[in-house]
């Protein structure tokens, strides 16, 4: 017999554009999210389609030099700040947190739809920044050029970063309060799923680093507005403390883009292996682990930039303690499939992808630790290679597999099986084709940010074009199959994995109460076998 | 947004006598009137480090009285110093380049 | 390999050094992309599903394993650590005897001055098999002078003076780039370094300064510019002989002693009350915008010039 | 609130940073600039804050009593003592502009640290402007808190929003207490030109 949708649940409850932008529901918020985040996406992803025609060829004949530079920038500003920070956490973590500790909703629901409006009004101004000329600073936004040699629309994307700033606290603020207050009876901290470990790290990177971004933006915007001095060499200001400003948050960010996609690895290893995550524990301890020695390594981008020799020591040495919790979780996601139940559905291709990526993308991250090396890689395209690989190869990877997994959930149906596997497929192999070769050509010197390059590296800018080209057909894919599966995808019913965990054990898509009852939770979040396993192999 | 005035950890409902609050006061206003005066008084390099003590503490018991940590979870208590810690790495390891910066910098000659 | 370039030219003493640790860094990577890959994939395969019902083994952890594969690693990046440091304090430290060369970058050229008075923009002559020190400043944004063959490169930062080194082993002609993003022409801003031979080299600088040498030119600044009306040769100026000064510990008047080097002479030719020597008034008029980069260049080179000839080991 | 209050504690973090580095750079540049700061102003300002501080405590301990007029009496004050610092932080304001101390192409600065001075005084604008800006969104809040307790809605153990409201006070007098030493009272002790 076919499953059925159930009658009530919180996709019909209430119809119309006012139920929706005025919606308090978590899940409804997540989906808010969903949308925004995938129009930034795919801004982001058309500036990069521009920046590999461009790079096609040495000359710089596409665009012009300007419009190159904004380009850039504005593809690293969308896609940092308005689509990969935020596409985790706030899609599927708004979504899942509450469902996967038991509870109705986050602890705080308007301030959860104010984080939304804040976010799309941040967003409302890198949008007019981008219409009205762009930004050309790069996504870093070094003083002084930032700060008196750019012409460019530099304060209201300045503003537009501030406020998404808030956004970020705010839903991380909204977290950290959820899991410490709202969990069901019985759900203790080491009963948690392992995609709330790395939420909750992720929120408290959110919480003490965006400040010190949002204060250095502010300064920036000062320094231009009303020509105060803070970083302006002519008034013996020092560009370099910028550089720290920027780091501090910057470097941590960089594990609020990485921390999430990490919990989900952790929930679709143990769900297609069927079996609870090697060594849970340290994996849940590996993200705090992550969180708090992330904030110790800032300088390891400042090495050639004008820093003491002995910081630059410490902030290499400590570049590579943080990378050994990465390595645990590596460790124990492989060792969880070990005498697993390994099932080769889509997510689970998502998951092998993030893993095997994450890995080459963690390792090239060693040789930029190592200060001799770096002062060779640092801004050239290994670079651009190096952070591609966790963030696309890594990041989107887990995102992707997270929102094929949590589909069935979200959504109530299923999405093609076939099709999903082809475009999970496309993507990997456009992936490679479109990054590694900028690890060559990193190391053969080509500086990154440049519109034109020496004809030497034309065959290798070439391969990644063609590849960057097969990776937007596999991005595009999903977009399609996902909506048209919205309305004709099979009913899924509440556990078509047959995967543990409190979110299966509702409807799909789960009522706006989330659970009819409160669940009582007595056993591990992994615990196989689960109440029900029969649906799809 | 009722809902989000539940921000506060519940504190237990601990009302504080109106003398401790005074004698915060007192306090506080006796140790501004300190800095200033010490101010005046030529310490050399103690002068930076009694003033920023002095701060420190009058910061410390309005944290402890006015807000009520005293009087908090561990939670609370946790997160107060956990704000502490991450300035403190914010200032430690920026300093550890611009204090060491004469030691030998990249780009400027090791001694 | 298929006309693909997969690795650059290696034409510095230290491109060696950096080249073995790459190497050993591509070893460790692969070593462990390839472990990790060939386990999942293998894994995968052996335990994949075979019936719809069937779970998995309920294994927990292991806390032998955690530490192994803690402690390995660690290990290993400690040897990393080590080996990266070595090689960036080679870097980081030129031999005494170099051969000094100036470098001036701005929005969006290279400008370098040599001490014997050449001028060459987005071009360096340099002669094969000498330590060669580049003295570098920008005159508006940071930039990066960068040159892949050598494996060296610094960023270029306005208001101070930022110094590499490298020692070319192989004639050529080599790529500069800037490597740190500088506006709209970031780039454009490339040049080529031509490693001679020394014999070519002395040929290529005696081939002509029409101004003379950087010193010269620093001395007729420094009349054009009054700066004699104070610091004159005898003790009878309002300012300090600078006779000897450079390379010299100096006394400030707050009582703490600094050397002077190139940063210094700039700091106090530009703001000079921000460090004022002993037993003088800062009456020294601020230069800072008064003076290019370039000028500035040749000040120092000038009072380098009053020092004792050790200091002067770059001349050539 | 304490998390978010954590976050509070991060931004200035930024600003304090900034401040300490370059004030170890240049020392004496700040001591001189510092000597252009108001101290009898500031150090009523801190008293006056700190006063503030005491009439909010006064206003949740009220609201833990359930005295609803307590709460609005102490509300009252509060504002008015908040009142009275931003006017004259703002006399102060108009000094340095009358002295062309604000940062930018009229600032004037007599002796030899023009161009630090203009980083000081950079910050100082900024940081207390910031502090500033929290304190009229503190009162905004508090004008929030008195229509509560007029209409009732605090009251019968309902007082945490008025707790809230007290932390951020209090957080923000915090913040005054570092920036009046670090501001104003540098190298008092000496006479630098
Ligand atoms: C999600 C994003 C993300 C993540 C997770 C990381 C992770 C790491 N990054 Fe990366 N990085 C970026 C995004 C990211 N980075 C970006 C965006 C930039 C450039 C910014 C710009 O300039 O625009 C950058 C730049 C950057 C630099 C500066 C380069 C330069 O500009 O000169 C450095 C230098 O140390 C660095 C190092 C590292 C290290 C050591 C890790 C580690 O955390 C990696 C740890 C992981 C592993 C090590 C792999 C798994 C382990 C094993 C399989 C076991 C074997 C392990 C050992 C033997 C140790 N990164
Ligand atoms: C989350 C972060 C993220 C993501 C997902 C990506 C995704 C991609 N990035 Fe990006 N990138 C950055 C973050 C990211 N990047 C950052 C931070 C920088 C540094 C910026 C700086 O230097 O300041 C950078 C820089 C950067 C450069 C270097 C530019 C330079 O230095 O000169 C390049 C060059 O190849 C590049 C390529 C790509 C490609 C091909 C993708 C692909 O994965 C994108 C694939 C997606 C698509 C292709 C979209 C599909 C949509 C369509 C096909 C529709 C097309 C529609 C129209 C054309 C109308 N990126
Ligand atoms: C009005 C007089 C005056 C003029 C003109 C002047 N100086 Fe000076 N200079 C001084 C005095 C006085 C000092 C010592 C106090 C100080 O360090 O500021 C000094 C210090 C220096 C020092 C530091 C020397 C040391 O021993 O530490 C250098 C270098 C210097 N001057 C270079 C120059 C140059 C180059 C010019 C011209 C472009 C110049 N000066 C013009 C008065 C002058
Ligand atoms: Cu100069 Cu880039
Ligand atoms: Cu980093």
């Amino acid at each position: 017999m076919a499953v059925e949708l159930p009658p009530h649940h919180y996709l019909n409850d209430g119809f119309g554009i006012k139920s929706w932008l005025l919606t308090r529901d978590h899940k409804r918020i997540a989906l808010l999210y969903l949308a925004a985040i995938t129009v930034f996406f795919f801004i982001g992803g058309a500036f990069a389609v521009l920046i590999r025609l461009e790079l096609a060829t040495p000359a710089g004949d596409f665009v012009s030099d300007d419009t190159y530079n904004e380009l850039f920038t504005m593809h690293g500003i969308v896609m940092v700040f308005f689509f990969l920070i935020p596409a985790i956490p706030a899609v599927l973590g708004n979504f899942l947190v509450p469902l996967q500790i038991g509870a109705k909703d986050l602890a705080f629901p308007k301030l959860n739809l104010l984080s939304w409006y804040i976010y799309i009004v941040g967003g409302l101004f890198t949008f007019y920044a981008l219409i009205t000329g762009g930004v050309d600073t790069g996504w870093t936004m070094y003083a002084p050029l930032s700060t008196k040699f750019s012409t460019t629309r530099i304060i209201p994307a300045a503003l537009g970063i501030f406020i998404t700033g808030f956004s970020s606290i705010l839903t991380g603020l909204n977290f950290i309060v959820t899991i410490h207050r709202m969990r069901a009876p019985g759900m203790t901290w080491f009963k948690m799923p392992l995609f709330l470990w790395a939420i909750y790290a992720t929120s408290l990177i959110n919480i003490l680093g965006t400040p010190v971004i949002a204060i250095t933006v502010l300064l920036v915007a000062a320094e231009r507005l009303l020509h105060f001095g803070f970083f302006d060499p002519s008034v013996g200001g020092d560009p370099v403390l910028f550089q720290h400003l920027f780091w501090f948050y910057s470097h941590p960010a960089v594990y609020i883009m990485v921390l999430p996609a990490m919990g989900v690895i952790s929930e679709l290893v143990a769900a297609f292996c069927r079996k609870p995550v090697f060594g849970y524990r340290f994996v849940a301890f590996s993200s705090l682990g992550i969180a708090v020695l992330g904030f110790l390594v800032w300088g390891h981008h400042i090495f050639v930039a004008g820093q003491s020799i002995y910081a630059s020591l410490v902030f290499s040495l400590l570049s590579f303690l943080v990378a050994i919790p990465s390595a645990i979780k590596v460790f124990n996601w492989t060792a969880t499939m070990y005498r697993g139940s390994v099932s080769w559905q889509t997510p689970m291709l998502y998951a092998i992808g993030f893993i095997g990526l994450f890995t080459i993308g963690g390792l090239t991250g060693l040789f930029l630790a190592a200060i001799g090396m770096d002062v060779h890689l640092t801004d050239t395209y290994f670079i651009i290679a190096h952070f591609h690989y966790i963030m696309v190869g890594g990041t989107i990877m887990g995102y992707l597999g997270g929102l094929h997994y949590w589909w069935p959930k979200i959504s109530g149906r299923m999405y093609p099986e076939g099709l999903s596997k082809l475009s999970a497929g496309i993507i990997f192999i456009g992936f490679n084709l479109t990054f590694f070769p900028q690890f060559v050509l990193g190391y053969l010197g080509m500086p990154r940010r440049y519109h034109a390059y020496p004809p030497d590296f034309q065959v290798l800018n070439v391969l990644s074009s063609a590849g960057a080209s097969i990776l937007g057909v596999g991005y595009l894919l999903p977009m399609f199959y996902l909506a048209w599966s919205l309305r004709y995808g099979p009913a899924a019913g509440a556990n078509p994995w047959g995967a543990s965990g409190l979110e299966w054990e509702t409807t799909s898509p789960p009522p706006t109460e989330n659970f009819a009852t409160t669940p009582i939770v007595t056993e591990s979040p992994y615990n196989y076998p689960s109440p029900v396993v029969k649906h799809v192999a | 947004m009722r809902s989000c005035t539940e921000m506060a950890e519940r504190t237990e409902h601990h009302v504080v006598s109106t003398t401790i609050y005074y004698a915060i006061f007192a306090a506080l206003l006796a140790l501004t009137g300190v800095t200033v005066a010490v101010a005046y008084v030529d310490l050399g390099p103690l002068n930076v480090a009694v003033a920023i003590a002095i701060a420190c503490f009058k910061a410390l018991i309005v944290v402890l009285y006015f807000m009520h940590v005293k009087y908090g979870t561990r939670l609370v208590k946790l997160t107060v110093i956990a704000g502490i810690y991450w300035i403190g790495i914010l200032l430690a390891l920026t300093l550890s380049d611009y204090l060491t910066r004469g030691w030998g910098t990249y780009g400027a000659q090791l001694q | 390999m298929f006309g693909i370039p997969l690795f650059p030219d290696s034409a510095s003493t230290v491109a060696a050094d950096v080249d073995a640790l790459y190497f050993f860094l591509v070893g460790v990577s692969g070593f462990f992309s390839i472990l990790i890959a060939s386990l999942i994939v293998a894994f995968a395969i052996k335990y994949r599903r075979r019936h719809v019902n069937e779970v998995g083994a309920q294994v927990q952890g292991g806390l032998l394993l955690e530490i192994a594969w803690t402690v390995i690693p660690f290990l290993i990046t400690l040897v990393i650590f080590f080996w990266g440091a070595k090689v960036y304090f080679v870097m980081a430290s030129p031999p005494a005897e170099t051969l000094n060369i100036y470098v001036v970058g701005k929005q969006w050229m290279w400008k370098v001055q040599h001490i014997a008075g050449q001028r060459e923009i987005n071009q360096l002559h340099v002669p094969v098999g000498r330590p060669v020190k580049l003295i570098m400043t920008s005159e508006d944004v940071i930039h990066n002078f960068s040159i892949p063959a050598f494996r060296v490169k610094a960023d270029v930062i306005p208001g101070r003076f930022v110094q590499i080194w490298f020692e070319p082993t192989k004639p050529g002609t080599y790529q500069i780039f800037c490597a740190e993003y500088c506006g709209t022409k970031h780039s454009g801003m490339t040049g080529e370094v031509v490693v001679m031979e020394p014999v070519e080299y002395q040929t290529w600088l005696s081939g002509g300064a029409p101004e003379g040498s950087l010193a010269s030119t620093g001395e007729r600044l420094f009349a054009d510019l009054a700066c004699n009306t104070c610091h004159r040769p005898d003790s009878r100026g309002r300012g300090p002989m600078l006779n000897n000064v450079f390379g010299k510990p100096v006394q400030l008047h707050d009582g703490s002693v600094v050397t002077a080097d190139e940063s210094y002479i700039r700091e106090s030719i530009l703001t000079p009350a921000a460090k004022v020597t002993a037993g003088y008034q800062p009456v020294m008029p601020a230069f800072q915008g008064l003076v290019s980069e370039e000028q500035l260049l040749a000040l120092i080179e000038y009072i380098k010039s009053l020092s004792p000839p050790s200091e002067k080991a770059g001349q050539p | 609130m304490w998390v978010f209050l954590l976050t509070e504690i991060l931004f200035f973090g930024g600003l304090f940073l900034v401040y300490t580095i370059y004030r170890t750079w240049y020392p004496l540049a700040f001591a001189a600039a510092s000597h252009h700061l108001d101290i009898p102003l500031g150090s009523i300002n801190t008293a006056v804050l700190i006063g503030s501080s005491l009439t909010m405590a006064l206003a949740v301990r009220a609201a833990q009593l359930n005295s609803r007029k307590g709460i609005i009496v102490f509300l009252v004050f509060t504002m008015i003592l908040g009142g009275v610092f931003l006017g004259i932080k703002g006399i102060e304001y108009s000094h340095k502009f009358s002295e062309h101390l604000v940062p930018g192409p009229n600032f004037q600065f007599a002796g030899a640290f023009v161009r630090p001075a203009q980083i000081f005084f950079s910050l100082y604008f900024v940081m207390t402007g910031l502090h500033a800006l929290h304190m009229i969104i503190g009162i905004g809040l508090m004008i929030w808190m008195l229509l509560w307790a007029y209409d009732g809605t605090l009251g019968n153990g309902y007082y945490s929003p008025v707790e809230v409201v007290g932390l951020y006070w209090h957080f923000v007098d915090i913040v005054w207490i570092f920036l009046f030493p670090l501001l104003y009272l540098i190298g008092r002790h000496a006479v630098v030109h």
